[in-house]
């Protein structure tokens, strides 16, 4: 299951990383959550799957699944949300001003600084 | 043997999430996505309930229910955009 | 108090949050951050008076021991940085005042800059390396926010790939964080070293290595992950640009220097050999980039690429000498890149734009600015007695006893290259004589100048005393040599 | 701190005070204030000379950087001494000068002086300093008070020009010779010179030896504008005059010697010290004086003049090195050179004082220097006249001026190199002296155009701004003082031998002078008819008949390709550059996102990819890994399929429905994995982002994906494949090498009895791990005050107007 | 264009404090079940959406009267207040203290100062959402 999950991560990357190489500012931060997706899927991974119970005391069970890998992921999702927030906020702002999004037209060059 | 046949509606219920991402993918039309999003929510629920029977734990149950609430904004979300074609309105007087 | 290197992050979080509560009058924020940081700079102080006298300060975060919970070591490298850190942010505060405008100022400028210092200093004292990611990401999205404080357009282009590119490297931090936790079962980091070095061997661990370095390179600005950097610094005013270019990539440089003293010290042929033909190819980059612009704050932000190459240069030496370089030349570097962008600033408040083409003949009429900027490039590029000269003679020498001749020459000559961008840069805009003549009234520059010119003072001093400066470098240095000091020291062994 | 350090600094204090002085007393010229401070330190160095004609030495230390072992140790000795006197001497007769030559009301004094008196500073430290760091530092720091002083009229483009390349020259060489020095202190494992000196023989075996002494060499070569570095110094002459003869003729250039002559301890030796400083020094002699010839600007020929005494003295050193190859004194040829090299040096620096203050004297009188337009300034300038014939008489090695005396004994060095028997000199020796002559000859033509083209032939009042009259008597004093000089040391060479020319000579060669033991140096004047006395009737002869044929032949000059020039290679390297870093720069600055994040993965692909070859890093080991059930594949690919429908989707509503249903996905994995907790914030968090993503994406347009090319289509799969592929690779192996017990089973020990909870994660989250979360909350508050922000205030103008308020 | 939306706004009051009971059970439930300070905020500020989408902006704008915002530096006062508790007692920052209590009512209950913090948590996930959807939603 751990190899699946992270070929399962890797394909995420990828595709993550082919949607940021898009032109359309759209598929970008889509890109972003897919690559916080892999990510998270990865972290998961690498805590070890299904070797217990869920991290809750209580239930009687010879062994729970790692916690640290899940609180930390609890973590970064929230971190990867504000980001993506802020992120979707700055191109939705980009599209008001510059009248695009399509990152083509976004490169800048010095003439106009 | 519940194990087996809670096994077998796993993979059933695996198969109509597959199902449900054709429509997802296939659309053609917004409200069939919509829709198609509502249902794997159900689908969600279901499988989150047949897992916590397996797994014999209570520990989904938040989860299950959680899930009911944020299919049922989702889709009066959806359903608010496709009548109105806007979510959330800044003043409706106006 | 045993929570003394808790102080330099929670002030800065207090102030934040104060500052949040009072953020409808600008006066009072203006205080309040005055307050705030000129607190922090002195609580960075006693605990470096501390460390000096005491060693490494620990403080197990919530009375967990370490390895388990979250601790905080204040060794003599991070504290040195810490203080740097707030002396610059509250230099950078106080020319906020006059530069940032009110706009800004009423949407939150004073608490996001505050975020950021908690940020960074976070990020110089965390023992963890989680919790190293958590710093990283709050300094990384004051930073977002600040690059695009403002909206003008060109903030919003580049903030896009600002972020794009930083979203990336957090990406890969987490997953690095994930490889490591899987393999040594750890998060502290005294105890991730503890562990490696009984599995030296391991080729997984070179691998982390490299992929360390790429994300940390990915701040830090080394070659060839350093194009997002001219555009995006650009972008912003330059109080902002000052906190950038002095404390961001240098957090990244930092994270190297720690990870690649603690961690990845085992495989230095591979590692370290990489590292030093990135960082001589991040010096070419980067000076090739100084030379091509005639735009104050491009010609400026290209040194910091520099800087980041010999920066890394030193610690691919890895001798105890280079080190010691490296932490000389860190801090330096932060004061003086902080001072240069503050000056700079005021030479394009002054001339109306960053274009040197355009401007020329301010010398008439702001020579104080003018001579204190020529002696901050001066100190640039480390003509001594100033402050970059120990650092970089350390770095050098060690790279000529290491036999890296060449790597030594380039690093001698890119001096040659920093001092020809600033200098063209100071005749072109001071003594040039200007297309247009300049308008006889003078602008309003006084409280401008002051925090700037007390950070090129601070530069000189630091050059100059650099002999006061040497027993606390060296303590810094000991501990990175010598990883089992800080091993001991966080795991009370 | 001793009276030797105050003595180095008290010209920067003295620099400090000079704006005051200047604002306080506007009255008085600021020279006089100034002047003071050479004479004082002129006449209170003279009491070392009883010290160093013993041959003796004073050092002081005091602490700088001692942990670096960097001190600032002030040495005397016969050699710092000589620079000494001439920085001090040379330096009073230049504020003198420049008290008539610079107007109190016009210039800005103030800059002129601070300049000065740190250049004074920087050059006591530069000779008085043992340890080379801050020899170093004095260094540059003469550097840099030579920049701003040539940059002193900045508003001319020549002079910013000159300025920026006379430093850029200076500093590169400067910081060659630092590196030099640091491999010395490798070497020697330490910074003081006279430490070094004395482990001269280890250091000569020494790997590292050559090296050191090649980038020392570069420091001299630099700085004394020898070839091919010469380039900077005819471009210096844009400085007023008075620099020009006290920096680019007097001292600063004469930096270069000093270190040569300093270092020659250690370095000379070698056979390669020799050659290298020898012929570099010869060729640099010829090379200039054949291209002084053919200057139209009075200054630009005095200019290659120096360049080409400088190399004069600079062979002289580096054939005085053949000296230390004999055991004794007796017979030893050689040393001769080395005292005609510190003769030279001092003449030099009076002849050419002189010339360059008559230049001076002769621009001021009639507005310019260009020998094109002057002529027969003879009668109206007597007293002008008079001084630039010692001058240059002297330059050309006529009696009875100190110059004859000199280049007397530079020929012989010469004639005597050729019939040693070192070094392969026996092939090559015979090319020493009559390069040596030939340069001599040229020496001889420019000396006569500097005269005679200036104050004969026919006066042309017509082509001159001014109507040239004599200078006032004030600026005349000091070219009068350094003219008698000249004369003076031309008849009594032996007021200098053993005062100043023997203890800095044996400060250069003392391995070979027994305790208590003195060079021979007397200087006759007439010593018969040998073979260097000829060569000067030829230079004579053939200098005359070449300088009246000059019409004829200076057409030569022509043939020389105009543009292969050392300056044109200078200038079109800095424009190749700048303009081509430009270009490069443009070409990968490119400010496409897309480009860089291409440059990034692909450096990530190739580097990893590398490095798990390399090391052999891929482990692949499922021995402990959980079982795959048929659902779960299931999953799986309900995840991939809603992947890969956002990477085909035509609309943005699919795609962010699609990046939902992903993140359910996930979230259901998360429920698989037995992970509660982050399955409800993930559910939730996935909602808020889908209603965001909404939200944000109201008002885009409605097709917002953008044709790509194809090429660049597959290109992107390709990166993005081998970025997923190294991802999962690191992965794999990373999970198989699992080599340590995890942390974690202290958590689920404690968290009930120590933090007092049951659901392990949320107390990780808030106690255990509880400072990560105050910080993410942090991030969000950030991110939501930053969202605020930027809906809210909206800056209108550009980016710039920003530093405005 | 004006459309009637009794049921709905009816129901979404109706339901609008079921999902507050249960973002708040969430909340309490979280040092021992899954639940905790995050999903309970998220949960609250889902709550409230729900009202936006049933009502608009502005009428929620009032029936509030607080500043989201405010709620953010509140949010982070009691965190930051929780964890800087520690200073006073010299014990190292983020030191958490409980105990047991007997309390009416609820009987047999442990009082932890990671509540506190929790809280503090919660306060800031409601302030923070509210904020961005309020403030995306002003914009448009």
């Amino acid at each position: 299951m751990e190899i699946l999950m992270c070929i399962v991560a890797g394909l995420l990357f990828a595709a993550a990383v082919y949607l940021m190489l898009s032109k359309s500012l759209l598929r970008i931060i889509v890109g972003t959550g897919l690559l916080s997706h892999g990510t998270h899927l990865m972290l998961l991974t690498m805590g070890g799957l299904k070797t217990g119970a869920a991290p809750v005391l209580g239930e009687n069970t010879a062994s729970y699944t790692d916690p640290i890998p899940q609180a930390l992921i609890l973590t970064a999702i929230v971190i990867s949300f504000g980001v993506t927030a802020v992120f979707l906020v700055i191109a939705y702002r980009a599209y008001q001003e510059l009248g695009t999004d399509n990152m083509d037209q976004l490169k800048g060059t010095e003439a106009d600084d | 043997m519940i194990d087996i046949v809670l096994k077998i509606t796993l993979v059933l219920l695996a198969i109509a999430m597959l199902g449900l991402t054709y429509r997802l993918v296939k659309g053609p039309t917004t409200p069939d996505r919509v829709i198609a999003l509502d249902a794997m929510g159900v689908n969600l629920v279901s499988i989150a309930a047949i897992l916590s029977i397996l797994l014999n734990t209570s520990n989904f149950l938040d989860i299950i229910l959680l899930i009911g609430i944020l299919a049922f904004i989702g889709t009066v979300a959806f359903a608010k955009f496709l009548e109105k074609g806007e979510i959330i309105e800044y003043d409706r007087d106006q | 108090m045993i929570n003394l290197p808790v102080l330099p992050i929670l002030i800065p979080l207090i102030a934040a949050i104060v500052l949040l509560f009072v953020s409808k009058s600008i006066l009072a924020q203006r205080v309040v951050s005055v307050i705030a940081s000129a607190s922090t700079v002195v609580s960075a102080m006693i605990l470096m008076a501390k460390v000096k006298s005491d060693g490494i300060q620990t403080v197990d975060m919530g009375s967990w021991p370490a390895p388990f919970g979250i601790t905080l070591v204040s060794d003599m490298l991070s504290i040195l940085l810490v203080l740097t850190a707030s002396i610059i942010t509250l230099c950078v505060v106080l020319y906020s005042f006059r530069s940032i405008g009110n706009g800004r100022e009423r949407f939150y400028y004073y608490p996001i800059v505050q975020f950021l210092l908690l940020g960074v200093n976070g990020s110089f004292t965390t023992g963890d390396i989680f919790n190293l990611f958590v710093f990283f990401e709050i300094m990384l999205m004051s930073s977002y926010v600040l690059i695009v404080i403002g909206g003008t357009k060109i903030q919003l282009r580049e903030s896009i790939k600002y972020i794009l590119v930083n979203v990336i490297s957090s990406a890969i931090f987490v997953i690095a964080v994930g490889f490591l936790y899987s393999v040594t079962g750890s998060l502290n980091m005294a105890h991730i070293s503890a562990r490696i070095s009984e599995i030296s061997t391991e080729p997984i661990i070179t691998v982390l290595a490299v992929l360390f370095l790429i994300i940390f390179g990915l701040k830090g600005a080394i070659f060839p992950l350093y194009f997002w950097l001219p555009g995006s610094y650009a972008a912003p005013p330059a109080p902002i640009l000052a906190l950038f270019g002095s404390l961001l990539t240098k957090v990244g440089i930092y994270a190297i220097l720690r990870t690649y003293t603690l961690f990845f010290y085992h495989d230095q042929p591979f590692t370290h050999d990489l590292m030093s033909l990135l960082a001589l190819l991040t010096i070419v980059a980067g000076v090739i980039g100084a030379l091509a612009y005639r735009d104050v704050k491009q010609i400026l932000i290209y040194n910091i690429v520099i800087a980041v190459g010999v920066l890394l240069f030193g610690i691919a030496t890895m001798t105890e000498e280079s080190i010691a370089g490296t932490v000389f030349y860190l801090i330096h570097d932060m004061i003086i890149k902080a001072a240069l962008f503050l000056l700079g600033g005021m030479i394009i408040y002054i001339a109306g734009t960053s274009n040197l083409t355009k401007m020329g003949g301010l010398i008439r009429q702001y020579p104080a600015l003018g001579w204190t900027f020529l002696l901050a490039s001066f100190g640039l590029a480390g003509i001594p007695p100033l402050s970059g000269f120990s650092g970089k003679l350390l770095i050098v020498r060690s790279g000529f006893s290491e036999g890296e001749y060449v790597g030594a020459i380039v690093v001698l000559l890119s001096s040659l290259a920093v001092l020809y961008s600033v200098v063209n840069l100071f005749m072109e805009a001071f003594w040039k004589t200007p297309e247009t003549p300049l308008p006889d009234v003078k602008k309003r520059t006084g409280s401008l100048f002051i925090p700037a010119a007390s950070l090129v003072l601070l530069s000189v001093l630091y050059g100059v005393g650099t002999e006061a400066v040497y027993p606390y470098v060296m303590q810094a240095v000991q501990t990175l040599i010598h990883p089992e000091i800080y091993i001991d020291a966080v795991l009370k062994e | 701190m001793s009276l030797l350090h105050w003595a180095i600094l008290a010209p920067f204090i003295m620099a400090a005070c000079v704006p005051f002085v200047r604002k306080k007393a506007t009255a008085i010229h600021t020279g006089w204030f100034v002047l003071i401070l050479p004479l004082v330190l002129f006449v209170s160095f003279l009491q070392y000379l009883p010290v160093t004609m013993k041959n003796d030495s004073i050092m002081q230390t005091a602490d700088w950087i001692p942990s670096l072992g960097i001190n600032f140790t002030a040495y005397v000795d016969g050699l710092s001494l000589l620079f000494v006197l001439l920085i001090t001497g040379i330096g009073a007769l230049v504020v003198l000068y420049s008290i008539y030559y610079l107007s109190k009301t016009k210039e800005s004094l103030q800059h002129f002086y601070v300049y000065l008196l740190m250049f004074m500073g920087a050059m006591l430290g530069v000779v008085l300093s043992d340890n080379v760091i801050t020899l170093y530092m004095f260094w540059e720091l003469t550097s840099i008070s030579s920049f701003l002083l040539i940059a002193y009229w900045f508003d001319r483009d020549r002079s910013r020009y000159g300025a920026l390349k006379s430093m850029l020259i200076t500093v590169f060489g400067g910081l060659m010779m630092l590196g030099g020095f640091l491999v010395l202190s490798i070497m020697g494992n330490t910074f003081s010179i006279r430490e070094l000196a004395a482990q001269a023989p280890e250091l000569n075996n020494h790997p590292l030896f050559l090296l050191a002494m090649i980038l020392i060499l570069f420091g001299a070569f630099t700085k004394s504008a020898q070839f091919p570095f010469y380039i900077w110094l005819p471009d210096a002459m844009e400085a007023p005059t008075p620099v020009s003869a006290y920096l680019h003729s007097a001292t600063m250039v004469k930096a270069g010697i000093y270190l040569v002559a300093r270092f020659s301890p250690i370095f000379a030796f070698s056979g390669y010290w020799f050659w290298i400083v020898g012929t570099v020094g010869l060729f640099t002699m010829v090379w200039a004086s054949f291209n002084a010839v053919k200057q139209t600007d009075l200054k630009g020929i005095l200019a290659f003049s120096t360049v080409s005494q400088l190399g004069l003295i600079m062979s002289l050193l580096g054939a005085g090195s053949a000296a230390l190859h004999f055991d004794s004194l007796d017979d030893n040829l050689y040393t001769a050179a080395v005292i005609a090299a510190v003769f030279h040096l001092i003449n030099h620096a009076t002849f050419k004082g002189s010339l360059f203050m008559v230049t001076g004297i002769i621009d001021h009188e009639t507005g310019t220097r260009d020998i094109r337009r002057l002529g027969g300034l003879m009668s109206l300038m007597p007293i002008t006249f008079t001084l630039s014939v010692i001058g240059a008489f002297s330059m050309a090695g006529l009696p009875p001026f100190n110059g004859f005396l000199s280049k007397e004994m530079f020929l012989l060095s010469m004639v005597q190199l050729a019939e040693l028997d070192l070094f392969n000199l026996e092939t090559w020796g015979l090319l020493f002296p009559v390069l040596a002559w030939i340069g001599s000859v040229f020496t001889f033509i420019y000396s006569m155009i500097i005269v005679f083209r200036v104050f004969g032939g026919k006066f042309q009042p017509e082509k001159l701004e001014k109507k040239p009259h004599e200078a006032p008597f004030g600026m005349l004093i000091s070219p009068i003082v350094l003219a008698s000089l000249v004369i003076l040391f031309g008849l009594f060479p032996n007021l200098l031998s053993y005062s100043l020319i023997q203890p800095a000579a044996a400060s250069i060669v003392p391995s070979i002078i027994p305790n208590g033991g003195q060079l021979d140096v007397h200087i006759s004047f007439w010593h018969g008819f040998t073979t260097e006395f000829m060569m000067t009737i030829g230079v004579v002869i053939i200098g005359i008949i070449l300088y009246k044929f000059l019409p004829k032949w200076i057409g030569m000059y022509d043939y020389f390709p105009g543009k292969v020039t050392l300056n044109n290679l200078y200038n079109a390297s800095l424009y190749t550059a700048e303009r081509g870093s430009h270009s490069l720069t443009k070409s990968y600055m490119t400010g496409f996102i897309r480009s860089y994040l291409v440059y990034i993965f692909a450096f990530f692909i190739t580097i990893l990819g590398f490095t798990i070859w390399v090391k052999g890093a891929f482990r692949f080991d499922s021995s402990n890994t959980a079982s795959i059930g048929f659902y779960e594949v299931g999953l799986v690919i309900v995840l991939l399929i809603a992947t890969a429908t956002i990477l085909i989707a035509k609309s943005r509503l699919t795609s962010i429905i699609s990046l939902g249903a992903v993140g359910y996905s996930v979230s259901l994995f998360f429920i698989i994995f037995r992970a509660p907790d982050l399955a409800l914030t993930q559910l939730v968090i996935e909602t808020v982002s889908t209603a965001l993503f909404l939200l944000c994406f109201y008002h885009l347009p409605k097709l917002s994906r953008h044709e790509e090319k194809r090429r660049f289509q597959i290109g992107n799969a390709v990166i993005a494949a081998g970025v997923g592929l190294i991802v999962a690779l690191i992965g794999i192996s990373a999970h198989s090498t699992k080599l340590f017990p995890s942390i974690n089973e202290y958590y689920i020990k404690n968290t009930y009895t120590k933090a007092g909870g049951e659901n392990m994660v949320n107390v990780i989250l808030v106690d255990f791990r509880g400072f990560d979360t105050l910080f993410e909350i942090a991030v969000l508050s950030v991110a939501a005050l930053g969202i605020y922000g930027l809906i809210k205030l909206r800056l209108e103008k550009g980016g710039e107007q920003n530093e405005n308020e | 264009m004006k459309t009637n939306d009794v049921i709905f706004q009816t129901i979404a009051k109706v339901v609008f404090f079921m999902i507050i009971f249960f973002a708040v059970h969430l909340f309490f439930a979280g040092h021992y079940h899954p639940g905790g300070g995050f999903v309970g905020g998220l949960l609250t500020s889902g709550a409230i959406v729900l009202l936006m989408l049933a009502f608009d902006m502005k009428t929620i704008k009032k029936g509030f009267l607080i500043d989201f915002k405010w709620l953010i530096s509140l949010g982070l006062l009691f965190s930051a207040g929780t964890a800087a508790g520690s200073l006073i007692f010299n014990v190292p920052f983020f030191t958490h203290a409980y105990d047991y209590f007997q309390l009416p009512l609820f009987g047999k209950t442990s009082l932890h100062t990671a509540m506190l913090f929790d809280l503090g948590v919660y306060l800031v996930v409601i302030g923070v959402t509210m904020t961005i959807i309020q403030t995306i939603g002003e914009s448009e």
